[in-house]
This record gives C-alpha cells, structure tokens and sequence, in this order.
C-alpha cells in the first residue's frame, strides 16, 4: 500500500485548514448544484455566478473530508475568473488524471493544472477518488444548471 | 456456562478473515455492525451442500429434493428456537432485513393503516426502519411522529404516552447501530399495546449479540438480518405472530405463495410460504441455519458477556488515552450499549480517521450509517465507528488507539 | 469454437451432485428447470470470497471493504456483457426473477398504470408473471389480456395486433418452462413498441441455456435467476433500459437507496442503487460471476447446440420407445424449444411417475410448474417434466427411458 | 430406500383404479370443502351429507396421484354412516399412523384402521405423507363448514 504522504501532501492539507472561496452567492442571480458523497456523507454546494461566458465569482459549501474539502477549494480558484469553456476543459483534464472515463470521443484538452495535481496521489487510493471528484461533479451539474 | 468458560482464541481462530493479512498485517475487523464475518461451520455447511445435497425445494419430490426441503425448513425451526418464536411457520426468510421491514409497512401497514392515522418511530432508526414508512405516508397519508433521544442517545420517553395516544404502529430499533444504545424492548412494546398500536423491533443488531425472546419481548413483528450474525449475506428474517401474519395481503407474487392461480385471479398460500414468493435463499438458509448452531454453542448470554466486557474495555482504553480528543457517542453504561462505538476524533474528519486506521489495517466504517435523521441531531455528517464482535478481544480495542495515533502526525493536531 | 469442441464430459464432471450417488446408484438429476447443480468454480468462488475477501460493499472505506466491492461490481459488469445490456448501472441485483418481475410491475406499473389500462400475458406464463399483474389488477384496476396458444404449445400471433391494440404492457416469457417453447421474443418487442407497449421479457428459462442480447431484442425489461444458470441461490437480476429506470419510483425502502433522509421525506440515490434497498447479496454476486464466467466459457451457442442435441434425443428415444403411451408436450421442432419435456405417461399420475423414477434416482418433477393456467389448458392439473443442462447426456435420456419402464410394472398398465 | 412394494400395496392400486364415492353432493344440504397439495398440484373435495351427528352420505371429487386417491377413496368408505366423534377419532388414529402430530394432548383413540393400514407403508417415503393426508385434511375442514 502507498504511504499516506501520498494522499496528504502539504498542500492539500493547506486547502483543508484554509478553504478558499467557501460561503454562498445569492441565487440568481448566481447558479448552484449539490452534491452528496452516499459512502462517506459529504456534502458539497458550488455557486457560480457566470457573466456572458466567463465564471466571475464561484463559493462553495457543505462539509467533508479533507480530500473533497480541498479539491473542493483547489477547485474554485482554479475557476474563478475562467471562460466556462476553458474550465469544461479544466473539468476533463481532472477527472482524466483522476482515471475517469469520459464518452467524450475528443482528445483530454492539453491544460496546466497547477496545484491541482497535488492530488494525482489519491488515484493509488481509489476509495477517495469520489472524495475528489465531487467537488467537479457539482461543479458540472451548477455549470448545466447555467444552461 | 460462562463467558469465562469460552475459550475466546478458539472463536477467532474459527473466522479465517479476522485471521487473514493485508500487506503482511493482521487485519483488525471492526465493522460487525455493517456485516459480521463468517465463521468455516457457515461457510463449510454452505459449500458442502452445493457440493452434495442442492435440488429445489418445496416444488418437486424426488429423495434429493425432499433432503433439500428439510434442510431448508429445518433452519426455519432453528431460527424459531434461536428466537424462541412460537410457531415455525411465523420466521418467514426475506433477503435482508430492509426487506422484512418493507414486507410489514406494505403488507400489515398497507392493509390496516388509513389517512391521518399515526406511525411511531424514533430519532435513532435505521434508514431501513424510516423509508418504507416515508414510502407508506406518502401512499396512505400517514402520519409519523418521533421518539427524541437524552443527552447520553437513549430514548426519552417523557412523552410516550402523548406521542402513543391514538396511534396505530410504533417500529423501533431494538440497539441503535450508530450509538449502540439498547432500548427497553419490552416496555415499549407493552406501551404500545396499551395505546392500543402493533409493536415492531428492528432486531437487526440486537439478534447477533444477545439473547432473543420474541415472545417476553411481547412483540408482534421482529425483523433481522443473517448477514450481521456470522451467517451469510442474501437471507433475512421476518417474524409475525400467526394472527397478524394470517390477515395480511402477501407482498411478493409469484410462484410457492399461491395456493391456486386462474386467469382472473389467485388464492394465497399457508404460512410461511404466502410471504416467501419464488425460489428461496436455499443455500443461505442453510448458511443461516448452520450460523444459528454456532452462536447457540457460544450461548447468546456468554456473546453478551464479552460484547460488555470488551465495550467497557474500550470505552476506557481510548478515553484514558485521548481524553477531549474523542468523543463517543452514546450511553457509558454498558447494561444499555453493545459493541458499538461511534466517535469523533480530534478535528480530523471520520473519513480521514479510518483512512489513517486503514493503514493500520484497523478496518472502521465512516459514514452515516444508515442514519441520516440521527447524524443531524448529533450535528456530523458523518462519525468513525468501530463495532466489536465474538472474534474481537482487547487487542483490538488496543490496536484501534494505537492506530489512532497516526492521524494526529498527519493532520497536525 | 463449436458445441463438438467442448468436452462435455469435462463439463459434467465440474458439477459434484450429478457426480454424486444415492443408495449406491448415480444420480440423473432432471431437473434444471426448476434450478441448477453449481460448479466447482461457482462453490469455491463463494466459499474463497467469504475466507479472504468478505466485507461490507458500499458503505466503507477500508481496502477490504473497497475490494468486496469491486467484487460485487464486477459482477455486475459480468452480468452487463453477459447479457449486452448498453450500461452496467442498468442491471439490478434482486433475490431471484420472482422479486424483479414484482418490481417491474410494482414500480414501472404501478407508477404508470391506470384504471381500464390493458396489460397483455400469455397463456404459458410462470405465476411470477402473472400473479405480480394480478395484484395491480386489484389495486390499480387495469384489464389483464391474455396471448393463447396452437396446438403444439407455441404462442397463437392471429390476434396479436388487436390484443396490443390500446395496451400499456406486453410481459411474456422467453422459454416456457412447462412446454420448452422459445418465443420469437424480438418480434414481440417491436409489436409491443409499435403498439406503444413496454416490452417485459421474463428470461429465466432463456438466458441459461441460450445467447442473449438484450438490445438485440428491443426489449424495455429483461428478468432471470441466478440459480438456474448454474449461479447460487438468494439473487436475481433485473434490467431495464436506464431511462425507464431513472424515471420509476424505487420499490424497496431502506438503506443504500437513498441520496438523503430527512425526517420528511428521503430523496433516491442514482441507479443502481436506487433498486438495491439494504445489504445486498455480496456473496452470492461473487458466485453469480463465476457463474457468468463458466458458462461464457463453454459459449452459449454451443450450451444451446448441445442441448438442442439433446432434445431431440430425448424427444426421439422416449417418443420411439413409448408411442402413444407418452404425451410430450410443446413444439417438436427444437428450433422453437429448449430442453423442458413435460410429459403424461400412460395414465400414471406424475407424482406416481416421479416417485417410479425416483426409486432408479432419476430427479424428474410432478405438478403443476407454477403454470397453473396452462396445466389448465393441457386438461391436467400435473406434469411429470424432465428437464435438460449442460452437465446432462444421452446417457441421462436413456436412464429416463429405462426407469419410466418400472412404472408399467407397478400399476400393471 | 425402501422398495416400491411397500408404498403401492395391492389395496392401494384397486381404490386408485376404482375408487369408491366418486361424485358431488348438492349443497346445501351437503357442506364441502377443497384441498390443494401446491406440491404436486392434487386437487382434491370432500362433500359430506351430516344428518344429527351422522355423516349420512360422502363424495369425493378431485383429481391426484394413486395415494392421495386411493386415501380420499378409503376415507370415504371409513366414514360414511359413522357418527362424527367417532370419525373425528379416526382421523387423529389416521393422521398418528402418518406419524403427524396433534395439538391434543389426549391419548391418541385406540381404532380400527382396516384397510387403511395399507397406506402405513407411505411413512417410509416422506414426501408421500402430504398426498396421503390431504383427503383427510380436507374433510376435518368440511366437517368445520358443518359446524
Ligand atoms: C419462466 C419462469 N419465470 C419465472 C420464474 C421464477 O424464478 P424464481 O423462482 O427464481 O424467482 C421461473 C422459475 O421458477 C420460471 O421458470
Ligand atoms: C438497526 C438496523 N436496521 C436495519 C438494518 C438493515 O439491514 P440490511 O442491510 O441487512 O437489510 C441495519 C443494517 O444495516 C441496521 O443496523
């Protein structure tokens, strides 16, 4: 079994004791989705407030473990300010370094992600990777919501 | 006999999982209350007959089939006496306990409950003791009402009567799987008769640990599940007194519950076979029937026993060691909990604590349990917990705060 | 690979009851209709998951418990492919065909069902596909129409466009167990559809002993039992396309089926789950996987090549020997039947038939199938019905003949 | 497994090929009852005419294999023009032979059985128990009708 250093590395442990952009934005005019983890309980909401084609203010709630709280935070800077088209792409390159199929037949978009791939780790850890992935599922289901 | 005169090494010697190694560590299980592990007199009685003695039952009548028929209706009388049921053809096999609960909402309560009349549940159910009747209000326009916790997680029942009055059901869990709490079965189920309401216990973690009497209890259904008490997954048990049994509609339509089938309709079958509709569990009844024997030969008393003695020990064992750090849910008087211990540790989210304890093979459930309802007032969406069983002893407990140890490295606390 | 190619020998020598004696005498068990031996491969899967590997599915974290999952949801996958269904969360784990049949009629029906709605059966079902409609009837108040059948026992089509004519519903079986009559099941899909009917296959009889493709098919709903397709007993699968599944109402309540539980009410989780209330049967998913893979590997073309073969040599050898004095009922052309052959012999009442055979260990059974409206319509109200599997030979047809001789001694016919 | 001599006595096959009583009473005045064997699928009805405390006249209708048959046959020639204790006795003397139990704890009633000892050989083959009692089950549910 991989060492947990794998799972918890310093940054994600970062975003779990200092979460980024939590709160809630008034809906409308924002959007927001929820999502439930049915193993574990968490919980998490996404609020977007999308002007024309560009994310221009994202919060998040709920509450988790550490690894959906901080991919969940990790999450919300890396879209923040971002063309919703550009963060769909962000969204596949995740779920892709995550081993996440998608039936999207078109190459995973060649994009950085940054601090996100502290969390490359939790792939040795399967069970988590829902833990992970959560925070970018609502993310997709407030980015529907939008539509 | 005593719990004493067990030799408990022999009982986890039994159990080849609790046994077993992941990455060359013992696994430590504790996380019966999810399901129990099972022990070679189960698994042997299920393969040996695959192996030797499988033909159908209750359909054909050929030498094999009529063997099969036996086995099979000799666990039901093995279930009857681990239960001290009155009649065999009241222990009616289901696939799990959720579908026992299901089969009394929708055939009893389907039946006899109408708009506006009151089902009494309470605050520390199950998921499996909420939805049907969820599903039921909806359908029928019941209406449920909820028996609220004290401080310590037992039932208050300052207000029983009032909450009682004028109602038709209360269902009650017989031990909370979050808390371990065990409620006072019989006066509630004479409490309900006296308001004039049909009693029902979610027996699903109390069957595996203690002695079981259906009829002291004064109950008029029982539900549990084989599963959770070392016998095998896909069996489950309703018990009815013959009266109520007798009255209700059937739940599942099919072949074996009918007594006579004609184009424009069909007559029902006799006990137990009107609840039992297609082919049965026939292995896992006997699985569940074999189970039965090997906890009869511990004697429930002795299982007690050691669940309190072990519950006590570690209830100690990790507030000596972690004070403030932990804190366990539920009542400290081990006269009124069993082997399970819901806690949170520390900051540390459940999830990450079994993670840290799963490196240690300490194998925790964290979640909700089953218990959303019950979650909320403990104000978590989620708590570790760690159930113990027969093949548990003090090491386990030990191990556990050992392993606990490591989430404070991880996390910084 | 063709039927000529596998050893069939090896095949039956997999199987330890048909290898096994009574009284000294090999046992000819002919009997699969009614459920199947198990494998080596099916009993020692389950007996090695519940030594090594047994855990709770879906609920904890631990690797143990991520492992038993993986386990049950590959299974899952094994089940998906082995039937082509397009997603592997449209295939549902029940307790056996009898509970997914009650399912589909309970939730798609009594969700979508109204008063005067026309649901259309046939003449050669199983009880469990027409007691389930008989309840709705009751409840719901739809009209229940029924498909008759010709002479040989093969579905009468004159009428059908006027039977589906209005009709919400066309349930039918794949393979009668009673006649050994295949249905032309995609013909009667696209009928269904093109009457703006759903289309229910019920395939408990098909899908052990033939290819299936559900979307080759067309059908909506595709339900069967693991224990007739040499998998254990205690699960059944029922599939369904995922639109009709997303948007049904669940059937159980409980744990696992549930996105949230509020004390007002419970949201459902997403498919599979939604259908799988409480701990579902982990072991026997494992067996069932195993069974998938054992008969995959002989190849279900050559399963039902080999018992074609042997339908006719059955049909052949017993009409042959016997004359008039049997009566084998459905179609002669085993292009259109499987391996069932219920029979009357002489006037020898079945059961006295099955109790002649018996004595030589010939497993036949005698009664009335759970078809009790087609025993009605063959004029008896018992069959004595041999029925072939992968495991049998002409060996076991020619002790089938042999053994019906000691029947003429006795009643001196 | 004991041989099939001892099941198909001689007697049992003459009152299967012709069995006595065969028919229908009208009811009322008759009272009848009808019995399943969901087993094998036996069908079987026990008419019986009761004038004071007098079974008058039985028919049995019904269709089954030679035991359940040949039993309702010799049933019906056991009761008829009996009075009904004493057919009582002979049902729990009849069902003690097919060694089912009562609920009544008096001692079982010392009756002749005549030709129906024949059937003692059915205990030998379990399964057959339920052919050979349903006749009998029937008519203790007919003499209830009459109550
Ligand atoms: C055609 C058919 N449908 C349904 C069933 C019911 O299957 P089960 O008893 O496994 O629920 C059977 C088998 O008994 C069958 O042969
Ligand atoms: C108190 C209680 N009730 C009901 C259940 C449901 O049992 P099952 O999942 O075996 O149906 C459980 C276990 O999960 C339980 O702990």
């Amino acid at each position: 079994m991989p060492g947990l250093e794998d799972l918890y590395r310093e940054i994600i442990l970062d975003h779990y004791r200092s979460p980024r952009n939590r709160g809630e934005l008034p809906t409308p005019p924002a959007v927001h989705a929820q999502g439930h983890n049915p193993l574990c309980g968490d919980e998490i909401t996404v609020y977007l407030q999308i002007d024309g084609d560009t994310i221009t203010d994202v919060k998040v709630g709920g509450q988790g473990c550490s690894i959906s709280q901080s991919s969940a935070s990790m999450m919300s800077q890396a879209v923040k300010g971002k063309k919703v088209d550009d963060v769909k792409a962000v969204v596949r390159k995740f779920k892709s370094m995550m081993s996440i199929d998608d039936e999207d037949p078109t190459p995973i978009p060649e994009v950085k992600l940054g601090d996100l791939e502290a969390l490359q780790g939790v792939v040795k850890f399967p069970v988590r990777i829902k833990c992970a992935v959560l925070a970018w599922n609502t993310l997709t289901e407030a980015l529907a919501e939008a539509q | 006999m005593s719990a004493a005169a067990v030799d408990w090494a022999r009982v986890k010697a039994d159990f080849p999982v609790v046994n077993g190694r992941i990455d060359g560590q013992p696994i430590v299980y504790l996380d019966s209350a999810n399901t129990s592990q099972k022990p070679h007199a189960v698994i042997d009685a299920m393969a040996d007959f695959m192996r030797h003695a499988y033909a159908p039952i209750n359909r054909s009548a050929y030498r094999l089939a009529a063997a099969a028929t036996d086995a099979y209706e000799g666990a039901r009388t093995k279930v009857q006496k681990f239960i001290n049921a009155p009649k065999a053809h009241e222990v009616v096999f289901t696939k799990n306990a959720t579908e026992s609960l299901n089969l009394v909402a929708h055939s009893w309560g389907g039946a006899n409950l109408k708009r506006g009349d009151a089902v009494v549940l309470t605050h520390m159910e199950h998921h499996a003791n909420i939805v049907p009747w969820q599903m039921l209000a909806a359908s029928h326009g019941i209406e449920l009402r909820w028996i609220p916790l004290t401080a310590d997680g037992q039932l208050d029942l300052t207000n029983l009567s009032t909450l009682l009055d004028g109602a038709k059901v209360l269902s009650f869990t017989a031990m909370s799987n979050v808390l371990g709490t065990i409620t006072p079965v019989a006066a509630l189920c004479k409490a309900a008769h006296d308001a004039g309401a049909v009693a029902i216990v979610d027996a699903c973690q109390y069957v595996p640990h203690n002695v079981t009497d259906v009829q002291a209890w004064g109950a008029d259904f029982v539900t549990f599940s084989s599963h959770k008490m070392v016998g095998p997954s896909g069996i489950g048990v309703m018990w009815g007194r013959e009266a109520l049994l007798d009255a209700m509609p059937p739940f599942l339509g099919g072949g074996n519950m009918i007594a006579d089938v004609r184009l424009d309709g069909f007559t029902c079958a006799e006990l137990p076979a009107k609840f039992e509709a297609g082919t049965p569990p026939i292995v896992e009844a006997v699985g569940l029937g074999a189970a039965v024997e090997y906890l009869s030969g511990l004697g429930m008393s002795n299982v007690r026993q050691h669940e309190m003695h072990l519950t006590d020990y570690a209830l100690r064992t990790l507030t000596d060691r972690y004070g403030d750090d932990i804190t366990i849910h539920g009542p400290r008087n081990v006269e009124v909990r069993g082997a399970v211990l819901s806690f949170a540790f520390r900051d540390i989210h459940p999830h990450d604590v079994s993670q840290v304890l799963d490196q240690k093979n300490v194998c925790v459930r964290a979640g909700h349990h089953c218990a959303k309802p019950l979650m909320r007032l403990l104000g978590a969406n989620a708590t570790a917990r760690a159930s113990f069983y027969i093949y548990n002893d003090e090491s386990d407990a030990d191990a556990l705060a050992d392993a606990l140890d490591g989430a404070s490295d991880i996390f910084g606390l």
